[in-house]
């Protein structure tokens, strides 16, 4: 298996505060990568720099072999880079379809604004919002919209799909129906890398896992191997001491 | 060289009296996310209250300031209330333009009760001189006067309950009202407090220049330069950045035309806003980790 | 007029009716009420707008036509310049307007040290242009020339300006409140001048509310109440200014006499020209060479400049203080003065 | 396959309309009240593209039509341009201006661009009044004989009415094949949610310059005929702040975001103002009128006139866009 996202030594510093600091880790295609952490661990802002939303401070991020790092995000979204906002961020006053056309239209495949509705009616039933068709976006449920979120993403028929807590706030039942598209979607050759807090979903999902601490990486590996990680759970009881003392030892 | 000096001393005096104006705009602002287009307006409310206050009154002239300031302020409160309260939180052209249609409304209002001819308001204070050149009591006046409101402007968001609740708003709405602070009531006490800074800016500049209903035009553009310069938001910054215009206009006289002064003012406003859009200040000020 | 039979034509007697709307200042309006004025109200003649540009832009209109428009608003002598058949210019051109202000001034100074410091508009700038000249004829120095956008409002660093210059007189000024300013803080800063000559805001009656800073301040007039001219028809200056007065329980200023003025004129030449053919009136009008109240009249024939005033005089008023208030007296040329000037300001 | 649209049809009607009414018995006070409808028409339809689709509220818009007109002018005036070769050289002069400017102050959002574009202007209309070539504060003025090519004056105002009239229509057309297309999608998006765009790989820098300048070039044009009509120019009338406010304005009234809104809201203020001037109760009051339904229209209908249409009919949607 190819690596499809390389990232190396990716460091960002927001006046005295490192956000990142020398991440490197890679996404295999046809996989599904799970970036965990605690809360303020810096996993929004590593999306914030694949996207190039921010730049980096240093690091490279190679996307199929082409180097896009500190590009704008429009064109990290052109060579097929797609995400989901953790804080849904759908165009409230245009309807299900819309929303989606705009993905298609100017993510990878660029397609003219016919094909582009094709492309979003397909994407908008994968994420089951299909009779929802014509609804305003601001009209939806919150879960509702965070499917809107995932379509308008799928749309673009992205390479690698970037999820950002698609599950937060939503009921089981919603979290089982989600969890069922996102394997489907991986399931269609789109490779995923996602945050997630809740721990049995992204351990069931995801075929490697990575764990985000202060910034920094703090484990590697199976979802097996990282649940019985002690500096993994360290860090999730929430006491850095902790974590370090175990480094010293 | 004297000249000179007397210039931008001079500058400084009037400029001040800017920045006053300015940190009713900057104020409204920083509290509600509102650009204030009655600020003009505002401006020319309180020269004609000072107008009438004194013509018809008798009122002495400074004496006004305090009648100005409360009358701003109510005039504000129903303001708020009218035209902006409806308006908060949504995006900022409706607040532009409800804010424009106050105005107009006043404008022509004005228009039709004191129509375009000029006033005056008959003030004198001795002044001193330095060699040929005088400095007019009244610009000391004013400007003093500028520097007490500024000081109690700190003294009530800096140390007193409410001023901390304003404060509290300005930085985080959802927040405040989580708390307990009725955000709708502290919003309309700031638009108070900011026309009520307008129209005192505007009481002090009749007590130098006789001025018309249309005056307000001229003011309000300056109030945004100096607004800009200091950063949105930034009373301290709209005081100091009236000062340094005054300071650039007097320093720049003896040597560019008069009529490019006006160029270079837009040239730098468009530019410090593209650049800085924190203020000049922001220059200044060592980064703090965010 | 009406009540008196109208305006008598050979044996016909023609009703006036006065229509006007209010342009804004806007030259698309300006154009839109023209239109108005000619085909729905059938208007025969037309006033003009007031400003030179917006003169300009009746002129396509009225000229298009062929309406004799009367100007009593509007300095600016371009328009004239373009070729237009109708137009009449009935109040003197901005070229003039500083003239009587620098021969009055000869006579008390033949060395002035001269400011000009006025507004960047087309007509501050067509009065100065012309001024600058006039002065250097006069034998005055041109220490300090300084134009100002119309928006100015403090003048500080400009009157500091000009104490450096080492003027001793002040010429220019603009519109109302920049004109008012200068005149306050040229007082305030105690600037020295011995003359000081502003345009337009001193002619306002609200100008002596300045107090002792209007104190001999001049200011050039199209026309004072106070003037002294022998009118070879139409009402003496004193008929007009007490039936003004009695309407409008005001005293008149030149504005009113020259929209009284463009009217007048107009009457003649429609009763000389015994017809209402625009043609035979601006025949008559190109004839004309009298005085009225307003002062005498004539307009230019020649292609190059035809409609513009030749004749009509400026006077000078001057702001002097009389038991302790203001009053505006006239002080050049001879013919209208009612008190001589006070020479150097107070 | 615009042709094939039943909108388009509703625009070529309006156009239509606009050409025949006054040539009906040589209406020429019909034609001079259309001439400022045209106008705001076409100034309204035009800040509508990146007011009403991208978001950004330009109150510096007149600043097009006034350089429109300086150039134009200008050209015809000094160097005896032929009118459409004039005009059209003031249209893509201003629109590549429009770009330079839009290339720095697009980096701003929300009320910093706002204020920006007052800059803009002011800094623009300072910089005219000393600028020597253009005639300074004094401005230029147009001899009578410049109508002369055109058949004199009264068939030059009948020539220039028919060229304002189909810069409106392009106007409408340009709004109308902009919204339909992926361009106009990619604004749409921009003005809903600028980051989510970006995210989604709408080239936001690219996209609001090209709107910014594409919406600069038909009110340059319509500057030049408006200043030519008018046969002087001067920088308070060429960049009139009010009359950019106004466009804002007009353009709520009839509904931002909608092709035939600002149309239907400059007409009708249009016909207002028209109405309010020459009627003597309120002509001194035409101001307040216009600030009370301005305020009216803030506070009680955001949509604008389109908005209360859609809301009665919901059907109206689908072919008035």
């Amino acid at each position: 298996m190819n690596a499809l996202l390389e990232v190396e030594n990716l460091s960002k510093q927001f006046g005295g505060l490192r956000a990142v600091q020398a991440l490197s880790f890679e996404v295999r295609e046809g996989t599904i990568l799970g970036l965990i952490g605690p809360n303020g661990a810096g996993k929004t802002t590593v999306f914030n720099l694949l996207n190039g939303v921010f730049a980096p401070d240093e690091g490279q991020v190679r996307f199929r072999g082409a180097d896009i790092t500190g590009l704008a995000p429009f064109r990290v979204a052109r060579h097929g880079l797609a995400r989901t906002n953790q804080i849904v961020q759908p165009f409230a006053n245009m309807t299900v379809l819309e929303n989606c056309v705009v993905g298609a239209c100017f993510g990878r495949e660029n397609l003219p604004l016919a094909r582009a509705r094709e492309a979003a009616r397909e994407a908008v039933t994968l994420v089951g919002l299909e009779d929802r068709l014509d609804a305003l976006a601001s009209q939806l449920t919150i879960a509702g919209k965070k499917r809107l979120e995932l379509a308008r993403a799928l749309a673009a028929r992205p390479t690698l799909l970037l999820l950002d807590e698609v599950l937060a706030g939503l009921n089981p039942v919603e979290i089982e129906r989600m969890i069922g598209i996102i394997r489907t979607i991986r399931d269609s050759g789109i490779s995923i890398l996602m945050i997630e807090h809740l721990m049995q979903a992204i351990m069931s999902l995801s075929d490697r896992i990575v764990v985000l601490n202060s910034g920094a990486k703090l484990a590697e590996g199976l979802p097996a191997e990282v649940a019985a990680d002690p500096m993994v759970i360290g860090a999730y009881l929430g006491d850095p001491g902790f974590v370090d003392k175990l480094r010293e030892s | 060289m004297l000249g000179l000096l007397a210039s931008i001393l001079d500058g400084v005096l009037i400029g001040a009296v800017y920045g006053l104006a300015a940190m009713g705009i900057t104020l409204i602002w920083g509290v509600m996310d509102v650009v204030n287009l009655t600020h003009g307006a505002m401006i020319v409310a309180g020269m004609f209250a000072a107008y009438v206050l004194v013509g018809a009154a008798g009122v002495p002239v400074y004496a006004t300031l305090p009648i100005v300031l409360a009358g701003g302020f109510l005039v504000g409160v129903g303001l708020y209330w009218l035209s902006v309260h409806r308006v908060i939180g949504q995006p900022p052209l409706m607040s532009l333009l409800s804010t424009f249609a106050v105005n107009l409304v006043l404008v022509g209002l004005g228009t039709a009760v004191w129509g375009t001819d000029l006033f005056n308001v008959p003030a004198s204070l001795p002044g001193f001189s330095l060699g040929r050149y005088t400095f007019p009591g009244t610009h000391l006046m004013a400007a003093l006067l500028t520097g007490v409101i500024a000081l109690a402007l700190y003294f009530f968001l800096y140390r007193t309950r409410l001023g901390k609740a304003v404060r509290a708003v300005s930085n985080n709405r959802e927040a405040a009202e989580l708390v307990g602070i009725p955000t709708a009531r502290v919003l309309a006490l700031a638009f108070g407090l900011g026309v009520a800074l307008a129209s005192v800016a505007g009481m002090l500049i009749a007590t130098m220049f006789p001025f018309t209903v249309l005056s307000g035009d001229a003011y309000q553009l300056k109030s945004f330069v100096v607004t800009v310069l200091g950063g949105l938001g930034n009373p301290t910054g709209a005081l100091v950045a009236g000062i340094a215009l005054g300071l650039v206009e007097g320093l720049t006289t003896p040597f560019v035309p008069v009529s490019w002064t006006l160029v270079i003012e837009f040239i730098l406003f468009v530019v410090v806003l593209i650049t800085v859009p924190g203020g000049l200040l922001t220059l200044f000020r060592r980064r703090r980790p965010a | 007029m009406n009540a008196k039979g109208g305006i008598k034509v050979g044996n016909k007697h023609y009703k006036v009716r006065f229509v006007e709307y209010d342009d804004q200042s806007q030259g698309g309006r300006v154009q839109q009420l023209y239109t108005r004025l000619i085909l729905q109200d059938k208007s025969q003649f037309l006033f003009s707008p007031y400003s030179s540009g917006l003169v300009a832009t009746a002129a396509v209109i009225s000229e298009q036509y062929g309406k004799i428009m009367l100007i009593g608003g509007g300095a600016e002598g371009k328009t004239y310049e373009l070729g237009n058949k109708y137009l009449f210019q009935c109040i003197t051109p901005a070229d003039q307007y500083l003239s009587g202000a620098i021969a009055e001034l000869k006579e008390h100074n033949p060395h002035a040290k001269v400011a000009f410091v006025y507004s960047d508009d087309p007509f501050s700038k067509a009065v100065v242009a012309a001024a600058r000249e006039q002065a250097k004829q006069a034998g005055f120095t041109e220490v300090l020339d300084e134009s100002y956008p119309p928006s100015t409002t403090d003048f500080t660093a400009i009157i500091n300006k000009i104490i450096s210059s080492g003027a001793d007189t002040f010429l220019g000024g603009g519109h109302y409140s920049d004109g008012a300013t200068l005149a306050r803080q040229l007082h305030d800063q105690k600037a020295g001048m011995k003359w000081v000559s502003i345009l337009v805001a001193p002619d306002s009656e609200k100008f002596k509310t300045l107090g002792a800073a209007a104190n001999g301040i001049t200011v050039p007039s199209q026309w004072e109440p106070q003037v002294k001219y022998k009118p070879q028809f139409g009402p003496s200056i004193a008929e007009f200014t007490s039936e003004y007065t009695l309407k409008y329980k005001d005293l008149p200023d030149y504005h009113a006499a020259s929209g009284y003025q463009v009217g007048l004129l107009l009457q003649h030449a429609i009763e000389q020209a015994r017809s209402i053919e625009p043609d035979k009136v601006a025949a008559a009008l190109n004839k004309i060479d009298a005085t009225t109240f307003f002062g005498r009249t004539k307009f230019a024939t020649d292609p190059g400049h035809h409609g513009l005033q030749i004749a009509h005089q400026m006077v000078l008023a001057q702001w002097q203080m009389k038991g302790g208030k203001l009053v505006k007296e006239m002080v050049w040329p001879d013919a209208a003065r009612t008190a001589s000037v006070v020479y150097p300001l107070p | 396959m615009i042709l094939r649209r039943p909108f388009f049809w509703i625009i070529a009607a309006i156009v239509a309309a606009f050409a025949i009414a006054p040539a009906i018995g040589d209406n020429i006070e019909l034609r001079e009240s259309l001439v400022l409808a045209a106008v705001y028409i076409t100034l309204a339809s035009n800040i509508n593209m990146i007011l009403g689709y991208a978001g950004y509220v330009n109150f510096g818009s007149i600043v097009f039509f006034g350089l429109g007109g300086y150039f134009s002018v200008w050209l015809m005036s000094a160097h005896a341009w032929p009118l459409a070769a004039a005009l059209v050289a003031g249209g893509v002069a201003v629109s590549a201006l429009a770009l330079v400017f839009g290339l720095g102050i697009l980096r701003l959002r929300g009320v910093y661009f706002a204020l920006s574009t007052i800059g803009v202007n002011e800094g623009v209309m300072a910089f005219v009044a000393n600028f020597g070539p253009w005639g300074g504060s004094t401005g230029i003025y147009l001899s009578p004989a410049l109508f002369q090519p055109l058949g004199g004056p009264a068939k030059a105002l009948w020539v220039i009415y028919y060229l304002l009239v189909g810069i409106m229509g392009l106007s409408l057309v340009l709004s109308y094949a902009v919204k339909r297309s992926k361009f106009g999608l990619g604004l749409l998006a921009i003005g809903q949610n600028e980051d989510a765009a970006a995210l989604l790989g709408v080239p936001t820098p690219r996209y609001k310059a090209i709107v910014y300048s594409l919406s600069a070039f038909l009110p340059a044009i319509a500057g030049g005929l408006y200043f030519f009509k008018s046969a002087y120019i001067q920088p308070p009338d060429a960049f009139d702040l009010q009359l950019s406010t106004e466009t804002i304005v007009v353009a709520m009234l009839g509904g931002q975001g909608t092709v035939a809104g600002p149309a239907l809201g400059a007409f009708l203020y249009e016909e207002l103002r028209g109405w309010l001037l020459t009627s003597p109760t309120f002509s001194h009051f035409q101001l307040v009128v216009a600030g009370v339904l301005l305020l009216a229209i803030v506070l009680f209908a955001p949509g604008g006139l389109m908005g209360l249409l859609y809301r009665l009919w919901p059907r109206l949607r689908s072919f008035l866009e």
